[in-house]
């Protein structure tokens, strides 16, 4: 699994790309918490290459948003989410907590 | 082509860094059987959480113990035997996640069980003297 | 040649498909002035699908980025920019005029 | 395949809507005397700009008068010769745009010429009887 990170100037760009399971998802949290930790709470995650998801990798999206919400200080919204993925979000209830765009131009425009 | 190569067993190690190959051998088993992507998807997604619990809660980390996979093929369903020698647990204890939460409340965890069981048809736990085994049904449609 | 607006929250982005000549080129201005006048001065033009322009595609660049700059208020930026038309952008001493941006996602989130 | 086909002339109504049509039209015979993609861009370039002048300037409109497009190739260069029936102008009159200007006082017009002077080798205009004509000439590298 590949993680790309990209500061813009009102949101960071995070680009995953393949699996995020119970032994990759804690490399894609310490990548957001890079992020969060420096003060910035607006993120456009591109799951366009992930090809699977498992509830770890679930679980890091809500913790996220959690910290990203808290004082109103941002959000994250999710780009390009493959259908099988939306699924996964959706049997799990997460589909209300997290914007999606079809592209991450849109997701990036959106902040 | 349905039944060649059926039934088929493969031991990993209980590691993360297994997870990969565990859904790679049982999407392989999937397609051959003829489940379209999402069916092969609902598939890695159960066994993906069940291997993961095993390495989390019944053997409490990696590289304690191993993982043994075996796929059936039959007429109308493809059967996933997953095998380990870790602690057991009752399952019936373990109700679903709250879905009505809050973000703020909600716990992140608990959702393996449950897709498991929203995803495959059949889910059943057997716990003995020879390990724990969880079989996995996924009816062809 | 298509020309597809899209408002963003900081800007706006314009996509052109096609060539860009004498004939064409008066109806990028349009779509400009469009955006300019609803009183919004950031725009990114995505030409990674204009297979040419010409001097009055190049004039039209000119025009909307002294509109756009003027006061301080905003400013236009290139995505996408394929060889060719960076190599007439250079002849005409233009490049020092447009910050440019490999790609479209880059070049929104700099607004 | 060199001198094939050629030369070749064609005749084109006086409007921007032929622009395309012309731009095909040498970027065909360009890339059969073997130019690159950028040469050929380069000679798109100088051609529209030649015509663009024709219809605004030569004729004062769409519409008003005919465009004659000959190719011929050469052994080391591709030979275009634009001839119209509009009014002349003197291009030795016609300088450089001033590149130093700030975008304030650009003035984005009078490109035209000067791409056509830079991007090709040899330019030469001619005015007679028998209308205006704007050779120009692409050496092959
Ligand atoms: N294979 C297992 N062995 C022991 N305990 C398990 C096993 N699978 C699940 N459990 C128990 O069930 C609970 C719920 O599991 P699950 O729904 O996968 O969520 P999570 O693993 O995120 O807690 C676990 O916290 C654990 O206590
Ligand atoms: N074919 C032509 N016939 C008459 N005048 C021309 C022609 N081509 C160019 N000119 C004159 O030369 C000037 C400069 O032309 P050009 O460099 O193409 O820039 P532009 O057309 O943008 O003014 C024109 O404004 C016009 O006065």
């Amino acid at each position: 699994m590949e993680i790309t990170s990209t500061p813009y100037k009102r949101c960071d760009l995070v680009k995953i790309v393949g699996r995020i399971d119970s032994g990759t998802a804690p490399r894609v949290q310490e990548a957001l918490n890079l992020i969060t930790e420096a003060g910035r709470f607006k993120i456009v995650i591109d799951l366009s290459q992930v090809d699977f998801m498992s509830s770890a990798g679930l679980r890091v999206l809500v913790n996220t948003q959690k910290t990203c919400k808290r004082f109103n200080r941002g959000e994250v919204v999710l780009a390009s989410v493959p259908a099988n993925i939306c699924a996964s979000l959706d049997l799990a209830g997460f589909v209300p907590l997290f914007k999606m765009f079809d592209d991450v131009t849109a997701a990036v425009g959106y902040f | 082509m349905s039944g060649a190569g059926f039934p088929r067993t493969q031991t990993f190690e209980g590691n993360y860094a297994s997870l990969a190959d565990i859904a790679a051998f049982v999407r392989q088993a999937a397609s051959e059987v003829g489940f379209g992507d999402f069916a092969m998807y609902m598939v890695e997604t159960a066994v993906d959480e069940a291997c993961s619990n095993i390495i989390e809660h019944a053997y409490g980390g990696e590289d304690i113990g191993k993982i043994q996979i075996t796929c059936q093929d039959a007429p109308t369903e493809l059967k996933i035997i997953i095998q380990d020698w870790g602690r057991s647990f009752n399952p019936q204890a373990i109700p679903d996640p709250d879905q009505q939460a809050d973000l703020e409340d909600l716990p992140g965890h608990g959702l393996g069980l449950f897709f498991i069981r929203k995803w495959m048809d059949e889910v059943r736990f057997s716990f003995s003297g020879d390990g724990n085994v969880l079989t996995l049904v996924k009816r062809k449609e």
